[in-house]
């Protein structure tokens, strides 16, 4: 076991697998002088040939991972959520549809590492939460990992997947330190992560949501109220099964969820259980997930807008009065 | 530059191959034996035909809604691609992709894309692609006048001519996009003058000649596979038909002139192709009209085949979508 | 009242609006000489100025349109919505957005109309019904009309307003004929149209999937089962207390949605019934989407992906027998 | 060209206000005063300052990240824009954009946008309301190196061309995006090379002399306003400064020299404008000096202003989504 930061995940997974397998490169703006943290040191290690700087032209390279990724390559792009919109034409007409449309001729081994910036006074433009967007179209597994050690086997899986996916990085757990296992660290798609049992409520918490969960359940513990938070971890797949058990076993169930609250993953993960899991439900579901504004430059408003524990307390403790 | 009597020889096959599909296709489609759209290529054989015969099967191609030239102009089976049209399990993709996404991977053919100029930053990846795992393969992408104003277009050739890109970039000109002049649309006069906004070799070549299209890609395939970087061909070309299948409101008076399309059908391409041929000795006449009719005869085949294939089964529905599984939401 | 085809609709709702309003001009492609119908004779009756074809540069010209309603224009942009991926980043970063990060200074009065191609072997590229994603992010009022007189009186009112909006046609209704009435018709964004009353059920349907919900309703109602069935009209905003009100009296809810179902309108619909009205439902919400894969050409597979009358008829009959 | 005393004194001025701006920016945000990024102007005032010159108030702009220098050129507020950057009420968006996304709408500033490229269409477009209203404002938008490989720049520049629209492309070419050089990413010598594959003038300026600036964008607007259509220019320029503020971990030695800052230093926009003036004797040093502390002041007084003025309350945050609200979902 050693101690990482969340980046310091990313970085070891990078190289980890571009170690194990020379046909891994990795491509993104500024990446050979680390901009953003999680590249570092790889140009060093692996030359210019596998840490690609590209112009800045994600539609562009994000298509151009795709082409790659088609034939023989296992590409990892590097992005922030926010420069998606110029790509989406490649990830959603490409990407996400081609393995499909020819008929499963096309494999496509190709990462997105999209870096979510919200909650630091990065407005509106630097602060997208976008994969429930991405869960609503076909074809792209979606990870996001809410701390180090997931990070970390999470990435390594999704370099190993013959599908793209898009890992989507908390940017608020940039400062995250945790454990991470010695040697070869795996962590499977669609499992969800029972973090902590409990019996009165089930909480399914998604990226940077399930610290604040986690300190959530910790103070209603503290007032003799028992909760369960699920961390499903991938949502494409997503590991209902487990929130299904959970919500049968407590009867009522908080989703908490980072994204925009309209047609989020809250809301699927909501109407899930209230289609497969309503004759367990004892009290209505509850969704706490962003305001349905854009993220607001100024601290004294953007701090409203998120899942925060008082919030998350609040919502458990309304549905054990209901 | 010398092209042999075989390669010769297949650019007629081909050519004939694609103008019987197209006929054949325009016939069972009006008829009602398949539906959705269907964009036929008739007029322009010539580009795709040319230029892909100076590719080798390990090559790649993509290409787009326009989209049944390029995979037979690559060698593709006719069958196949029928059964797809039709949407059947023996079409390339099973039925699931239709007459826009052919596609065969086994022979370098990385697929039509129904969105304009969507396939152009794909193809520029495999020849990424090549570049990093020191392969020696090259990648075409053909895209429309109308598509050359997308971004992707743009941001494509940018990043091919910076990176020293196999590529090339073959913008099949046939003046229109569904109704609207490339004149009233592209700033430039030909498209291939972009060129030099991307630092690399922008080539017009009379799109109704196979040979002119042929030598002209096998100079850009030689730099491409030599490392030294992209080209930007521009077959200059003209659609006989209408946009596409299925379009039935755009009448053609309202566009383009009849004599305009008059003028472009003297020139056709298979009529430029077997004069040179017959008048250079290469081929007689009596054999220019057996590889059309042995064409014909293939396309007929391909009918019935693609008649006697079965739809697909219900359950077929979830497969495909995933290399690894997932279970279904 | 007269009897008009869908694109009839959209067609005079069009030339009423820009007789009405000389700000209003339209634009896309191949629009001169109506490729897609719905845009016949406006060249001749308003000329080049105000009837624009364009470059195919869809995130250009979506962008210039959102530029053009900044300073006094009111545009009109007609596409599909397959090809509203290209111009991702000027809905999202610049319409969606712009009011609010600049504080309320911009006013974008341009209305997006996204013809949705699906059901007749148009395939994945081409088949897109993407409302759910634009619901996730908040700035763009989402239109949805099921049937010509709607569909006129919402893009009236589109037209007119001054947010963005984005009018999703339902290329299914292409052949629908409809009453719609005389003079000046005009219908309100976010009243749901209650089509049909019944006691048994609530059906909320959208889009194509109201006349399919309308001919569930009337099998149903031979087997004596009453059924209500909702219309929202607009999703974006969208009337949640006349769906509430319906399910207080029905107890029952289906939602139907033509859209892939995971993070869909319909899981959006159900999540709020499952948090505000929980406490009416005697049975589990059952959604009815289009399945989550792609679109295939083979019309032997198309036809199971959407919601149809067989798909409603059996919910109801689920949520009746819970 | 002739040029009066009042613009050459009204440049001076905003360049100083400019520098003064962002030094104080970079002070208070390296102590903590307000969060997020900021991106440092200097060394580039003379691009915008003088490009702004020779548009009128009811002329638009439009900017991007390194969004301080454009409004500020353009006349805006140094009050509200510092306000703004502290989050405050009193800013220019109330609080709610920052740094990146300042605006004036009252004296067509359209807004800075943190997406690279994505104030290019829309800029365009408030190009072609003047047109389709028959008005005679022209629009210009700023956006860097980088930018102009984004595809929005070649659809923009593409249809403003073949539309003949009065926009205005300048290209504030400071040789970086970030850490990577232009010459890199950019397959030409020179972005305004670019201008021909748009049938567009594409001028480089040397980007550090206001006055050229000021005469090429004259020149522009002239043609823009008198129905000629649009013009790329391109303003050969430096950031002092590294790419943004809370980027910590960049540092300067590993992509660009010492020395080379050093050299970019020795052409200073603000001493190579004093020394015009006062070689030609149209302003003494003691002049210059004082619009230089004034300028001063006005930044003191600006960050004042904005200390005093108070955070948006809470029920600030549902408003200004809608023109016309809707019930919160
Ligand atoms: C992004 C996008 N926009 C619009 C369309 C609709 N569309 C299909 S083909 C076409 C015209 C394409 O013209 P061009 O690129 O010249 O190819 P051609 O059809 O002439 O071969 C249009 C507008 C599309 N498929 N994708
Ligand atoms: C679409 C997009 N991609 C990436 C970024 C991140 N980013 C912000 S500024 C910048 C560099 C821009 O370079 P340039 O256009 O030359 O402007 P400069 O910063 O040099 O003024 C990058 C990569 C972004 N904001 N938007
Ligand atoms: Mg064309
Ligand atoms: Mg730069």
């Amino acid at each position: 076991m050693t101690q990482a930061l969340f980046g310091e995940a990313i970085n070891q997974a990078t190289i980890e697998e571009m170690k194990r397998d020379e046909r891994v490169f990795i491509m993104g703006e500024d990446i050979r002088r680390a901009v953003y943290g999680s590249t570092a040191n790889l140009l060093a290690e692996f030359g210019e040939k596998r840490v690609l700087d590209t112009p800045l032209s994600e539609n562009g390279f994000f298509g151009a991972a795709i082409g790659a990724s088609l034939v023989g390559s296992r590409p990892i792009v590097e992005t922030l959520t926010s420069f998606m919109w110029v790509a989406m034409d490649q990830l959603i007409s490409q990407a996400a549809k081609m393995r499909y449309m020819f008929g499963g001729q096309a494999t496509l081994p190709v990462v997105y590492r999209a870096l979510m910036m919200y909650g630091g006074g990065a407005a509106a433009h630097h602060s997208d939460r976008s994969y429930p967007m991405f869960m609503n179209m076909p074809g792209i597994k979606i990870v996001v990992p809410s701390n180090p050690a997931d990070m970390k086997g999470l990435l390594k899986t999704a370099v190993r997947d013959d599908d793209p996916v898009i890992v989507f990085e908390d940017g608020t757990l940039a400062g995250m330190r945790g454990e991470i296992p010695d040697g070869e660290y795996i962590t499977p798609f669609g499992e969800a992560n029972i973090i902590r049992e409990g019996t009165d409520c089930t909480i399914v918490a998604i990226a940077g949501a399930v610290n604040h969960a986690i300190s959530a359940a910790e103070n209603l513990h503290k007032e003799g109220i028992s909760v369960e938070v699920l961390d499903p971890r991938t949502l494409v797949p997503l590991d209902k099964e487990t929130i299904l058990n959970s919500v049968e076993k407590t009867g009522r169930l908080v989703v908490v969820d980072p994204a925009h609250k309209v047609c989020s993953a809250a809301s699927e993960i909501a109407s899930i259980v209230a289609q497969e899991g309503f004759w367990s439900l004892q009290a209505p579901i509850q969704k706490v997930a962003s305001e349905q504004v854009h993220i607001p430059f100024t601290p004294s408003l953007e701090k409203l807008v998120y899942p925060d524990v008082t919030k998350i307390s609040n919502a458990v403790k309304n549905t054990l009065e209901d | 530059m010398s092209i042999n009597k075989e390669t010769l020889i297949m650019i007629l096959t081909r050519m004939w191959i694609i103008r019987n599909f197209e006929l054949k296709v325009m016939e069972v489609h009006s008829a009602g034996e398949f539906s959705g759209a269907a964009h036929p290529y008739i007029g322009e054989e010539a580009v795709a035909v040319g230029a892909c015969a100076a590719l080798r099967d390990t090559d790649y191609i993509a290409g787009n809604h326009r989209s049944h030239g390029h995979p037979l102009a690559k060698g593709g089976s006719v069958k196949k691609a029928m059964a797809e049209l039709y949407g059947r399990v023996d079409g390339y993709c099973k039925g699931k992709g239709g007459s826009m996404h052919l596609a065969d991977f086994s022979i370098g053919i990385l697929g039509e894309s129904g969105i304009v100029a969507s396939s152009v930053p794909v193809a520029t990846g495999a020849a990424l692609s090549a570049k990093v795992q020191g392969k020696d393969f090259v990648s075409m992408v053909f895209f429309g006048d109308g598509a050359s104003n997308q971004g992707a277009c743009h941001e494509s050739m940018n990043m091919a001519s910076v990176w020293n890109l196999p590529v090339i970039f073959l913008c099949e000109n046939n003046q229109f996009a569904v109704t609207t002049s490339y004149e009233e649309t592209v700033a430039v006069d030909h498209i291939s003058d972009r060129a030099s906004a991307y630092n690399m070799p922008g080539v017009l070549v009379d799109g109704q000649d196979a040979i002119a299209m042929y030598e002209a890609t096998v100079a850009a395939v030689e730099r491409a596979r030599s490392g030294q970087g992209p080209t930007l061909i521009e077959g200059l070309t003209y659609r006989y038909e209408e946009h596409s299948l299925g379009l039935g409101r755009v009448r053609r008076g309202e566009y383009r002139t009849t004599d305009q399309i008059d003028q472009w059908r003297k020139r056709d391409p298979i009529n430029i192709h077997e004069e040179y041929l017959i008048n250079n000795n290469i081929a007689s006449r009596e054999e220019c009209d057996s590889i059309a009719s042995d064409s014909e005869k293939l396309v007929d085949e391909a009918v019935d085949f693609a008649r006697n294939s079965p739809f697909p089964e219900p359950d077929e529905l979830f497969e495909d979508m995933w290399a690894n599984p997932i279970p279904r939401p």
